[in-house]
């Protein structure tokens, strides 16, 4: 293996922090250059994560080891005891499989900023929060220690807050950042206690030496209640989803989509709390329909209330927290399955986690053609929009391509995920496929209001829009490339990355363990 | 490669776009049967309502967003009402949700795992 | 009763006092206060664990021979968790100037753009 | 506000500046002997210019601190930081390359209660520096940010 793919976990988040500190500087030498810069970050970062995911997957999403400081991590104590004391990366199946996404969403949004802020100051700043919010995003999905997940989940936190109240001449940017910083911050510190109460009872910090050791006692119990909800909060469940409108809707269109896979970093963090750190020393039965519940409450309110805003930003801010309940019941009947290991729970596990890449791919689609459309029609209100479809041609198009993906209209790579989700939760209960399917024809009846309200009928006079600039219709067309590549091709990434990674949730917690602590 | 099981059902999406094409060309053929003798601009082309004459659209006149689906969000106003009023905007409210879902887990929690 | 909980008991206190000022109290400023209450709280828990009874403190630079250590990681985890906390305080508070610039208010209850 | 306190508070102020910043230098100097370390000196730091501004108030700043300076300081503190921990990425990212190599910080030092080496513990020192620098120009620059923004509302 080369020097870069032994060291690609690492730099995965050295690379994004280096550009976030270097770009207000590189900034003063002009926007041309500090353009380049930040694409040139972003892009090797990208190109990190496609490598780390082809070794991993290459190698079956066995789980590795990157330590930070020095080769041996588990330094033997004098009194004979070795414990890993080192800061540890420990990427695996599921791991690669979120940075890929990360890489993805991130590249994209990247890219389109450069048109959509072309016109505004403050860009470097701009692109130094977005960059260091990679780089938090990245730290949450490699980390192996959960101290150091927690570190990554404030880095975020802070960045993404930023980012949401970056124009701060916008009074409800400031007043969304302020209740989504509150809340974060909460989350956080209630993650915080949680790893203090685990560090407490059995000393350690590292994932896989605390899954060891775990026993299921009240203190462990009290910690994965911290934990679970206060994941779950910063992935957005209802009910604790209020924030996720605001954060979504206020914050710069390109960040939107950036923010949906930060959402997705955290609920990254809940599977990985309940299936490697606690798997089955809890009943699994519990957490597992703990997870449906939320998922159930997820989709049907997320949906019934996107299908009532009238801005557009809005209405798809709903939609994507409608989405997060679809990977929560998926992955949620996986475990609640866990201990028989059924056929249709690992299907369950694999529709889910498979939900995951193509919500980012869609969602992050939408976005960015909401910031397109709002940026040509200057208002962001969807009675006031018609007629944008006569001279935004390509925009509407994938407008189109996002709105039937996301609400699971075959062939696009949205049917294919709920497919799976629908079989295997059927499986378990009928009536969670019943919610599902008719949630998804909801946000279907949802995309054809916001379509009908902002690309049809005639175009009001007031109202401007032309084309968007190709800057930000290249970015649209790789992320509508990957809706489509994914909906007509579901077996072959299902079998080259979703499996790997469900399969690393799913059966992976003995293997994460001993990639540790050997043995 | 490209198609995908669950184990009960299976998924194809190069079968299903090639049969959704078939039926596209199908439908042409059929469509392809029909009176070639209709002529644009006359009669034939307006909206039959009753016999009614058809009222005359003013000039700009758009069906905008929320105009759609505003019978199913009446016939749920019950539900709209109460889940609207849930959506308070109250950082107060926001902060308490998360402490009572916060309390309701330890309960199912400890007691349940 | 044992003094030794004694710091564990204030830790709970100040979470709930924190949450208590979170939920009832209208005004950004001491939201914000609260936000730092359940932290300082959070932060003695932290540095508790690693207490020893009569333990000093874990520095070698001159330390006196054969007494014993208390543990250093929760020290290392408060003092991370302490820079995060300034950061958050800072942002938090520049928002809440921001609102008071805008909305001419700093009253919770009517702080309500985003609703529905 | 802006023409700050009382005499006797800018004439105590002016004294204890120094020593205040000699202390939090001190910190950031021995973080890696005893409690303290980049974060702590630089928090002390930047202190000191908060005094300045309580003391003198916004009018006493004028061009002694520039903004845009202390941000592009912030920047380099932490690219130093990114630049040390790269320094050993042929072992590993933040391998301490130079701890028990002779140069310099190399000395090697006993385990157990020792006398305290200043001259020990590799990357470690040079990363205080580093953190120190950016900590305290980013709290420098977050009390002067918070500053213009209070002068504004004076205005209005």
């Amino acid at each position: 293996m080369s020097a870069l793919s032994v060291h690609a976990p690492v730099l995965l988040i050295a690379i994004p922090l280096l550009g976030a500190f270097a770009v207000p500087l590189i900034g003063k030498l002009g926007r041309g250059v500090r353009d380049a810069f930040v694409g040139l970050i972003a892009a090797f970062t990208a190109a990190l994560a496609g490598l780390l995911a082809a070794n991993v997957f290459g190698n079956g999403g066995a789980a590795s080891v990157y330590v930070l400081g020095g080769k041996p991590f588990d330094i033997p104590l004098p009194s004979g005891m070795t414990a890993p004391i080192r800061i540890l990366l420990e990427v695996d199946g599921m791991s690669a499989f979120m940075a890929l996404i990360t890489a993805l969403v991130t590249l994209t949004a990247i890219a389109f900023s450069f048109s959509y802020w072309r016109e505004r100051s403050g860009g470097s700043m701009y692109h130094s929060l977005l960059l260091l919010l990679t780089a938090g995003i990245f730290g949450m999905e490699l980390t192996g220690d959960m101290f150091n997940f927690f570190v990554f989940l404030e880095v975020t936190s802070i960045a993404a807050c930023g980012l949401i109240g970056f124009r701060v001449w916008l009074g409800r940017t400031q007043e969304a950042a302020f209740k989504v910083m509150t809340l974060y911050t909460l989350s956080g510190l209630f993650v915080l206690l949680a790893i203090g109460l685990l560090y407490g009872e059995h000393g350690g910090l590292n994932i896989a030496y605390l899954a060891h050791s775990l026993s299921g006692g009240i203190v462990d119990k009290i910690a994965l209640g911290l934990l679970l909800t206060g994941l779950a909060m910063k992935a957005g469940a209802v009910p604790m989803h209020m924030w996720a409108p605001d954060a979504y809707g206020e914050a710069p269109a390109p960040t939107s989509a950036v923010l949906v896979a930060n959402s997705q970093a955290s609920l990254y963090g809940l599977f990985r709390v309940l299936f490697t750190l606690f798997g089955i020393t809890v009943s699994t039965a519990t957490t597992g329909w703990i997870l449906i519940v939320f998922a159930l409450l997820t989709i049907f309110v997320g949906v019934t209330m996107a299908l009532v805003q009238s801005d557009i930003k809005r209405l798809i801010a709903y939609g994507a927290v409608s989405q997060i309940g679809y990977m929560l019941l998926g992955v949620g009947v996986g475990l609640a399955t866990i201990v028989t290991k059924p056929t249709y729970g690992f299907v369950a596990m694999q529709g889910g986690i498979f939900h995951m890449v193509n919500d980012a791919a869609c969602i992050g689609l939408l976005f960015l053609v909401a910031g397109a459309v709002t940026r040509a029609a200057g208002t962001r209100d969807l009675n006031k929009m018609g007629g944008l479809a006569h001279t935004m041609k390509y925009t509407s198009v994938f407008f189109i391509i996002g709105a039937f993906a996301l609400a699971g209209v075959p062939p696009f790579n949205g049917f294919a995920s709920k497919f799976l989700i629908y079989e295997a939760s059927f499986k378990l209960s009928p009536f969670l496929a019943i919610i599902a399917i008719l949630s998804s024809i909801l946000l279907l009846a949802v995309f054809v209001k916001a379509f009908q309200g902002a690309f049809l009928g005639p175009k009001p006079a007031s109202l401007g829009g032309g084309e968007a600039p190709l800057g930000m219709l290249i970015p649209m067309a790789v992320l509508a490339l990957v809706v489509i590549a994914f909906g007509l091709f579901p077996g072959f990434f299902v079998e080259r990355i979703v499996t790997p990674a469900a399969r690393a949730l799913w059966f992976g917690r003995d293997a994460y363990i001993s990639a540790i602590l050997g043995g | 490669m490209n198609g995908i099981t669950s184990g009960f059902g299976a998924w194809n999406p190069i079968a299903w776009t090639l049969l959704f094409l078939g039926i596209l060309i199908v439908a042409f053929f059929v469509r392809s049967f029909g009176r070639k003798d209709y002529k644009r601009g006359t009669g034939q082309t307006k909206a039959f309502l009753s016999g009614n004459e058809e009222p005359a659209a003013p000039a700009g006149l758009h069906v905008s967003g929320d105009n759609l689906y505003w019978g199913m969000v009446h016939g749920l106003s019950a539900y709209y009402r109460r889940v609207r009023e849930w959506h308070t905007g109250d950082l107060g409210d926001y902060v308490g949700w998360f402490i009572g879902v916060l309390a309701l887990i330890f309960v199912i929690i400890v007691w349940g795992g | 009763m044992n003094l030794g909980n004694l710091p564990f008991i204030v830790s709970a206190l100040l979470v709930v006092l924190g949450i208590y000022t979170l939920l009832f109290k209208r005004n950004l400023i001491k939201l914000v206060i609260g936000i730092s209450l359940i932290e300082t709280g959070v932060n003695l828990f932290l540095v508790m664990l690693g207490y020893r009874s009569k333990g000093i403190a874990p520095i070698y630079t001159f330390a006196p021979a054969g007494e014993r250590m208390v543990l250093p990681t929760p020290q290392a985890l408060t003092l991370t968790s302490i820079v995060i906390g300034l950061a958050t305080t800072a942002l938090l508070l520049s928002f809440a100037v921001f609102i008071w610039r805008h909305y001419g208010t700093l009253d919770v209850h009517r702080i309500k753009e985003l609703k529905g | 506000m802006n023409g700050g306190m009382s005499v006797i508070v800018r004439t105590v102020s002016r004294f204890v500046y120094g020593l205040i910043l000699v202390f939090g230098f001190y910190v950031i100097m021995h973080g890696h002997l005893t409690p303290g370390g980049g974060f702590q000196g630089g928090a002390v730091v930047a202190s000191a210019f908060a005094l300045l501004v309580v003391a003198f108030g916004a009018a006493g700043l004028k061009g002694r601190l520039n903004a845009h300076l202390l941000q592009s300081l912030e920047e380099i503190g932490a690219l130093a930081f990114l630049a040390l921990g790269f320094l050993g990425i042929g072992t590993a990212f933040f391998y301490n390359l130079l701890a028990n190599s002779g140069g310099l910080f190399g000395a090697s030092v006993p385990i157990g209660p020792n006398n305290g080496v200043l001259d020990s513990a590799g990357t470690l020192p040079l990363m205080n520096w580093a953190v120190g620098l950016k900590v305290m120009t980013g709290i420098a620059s977050i009390v002067i940010v918070m500053l213009i923004g209070a002068r504004k509302e004076e205005v209005k």
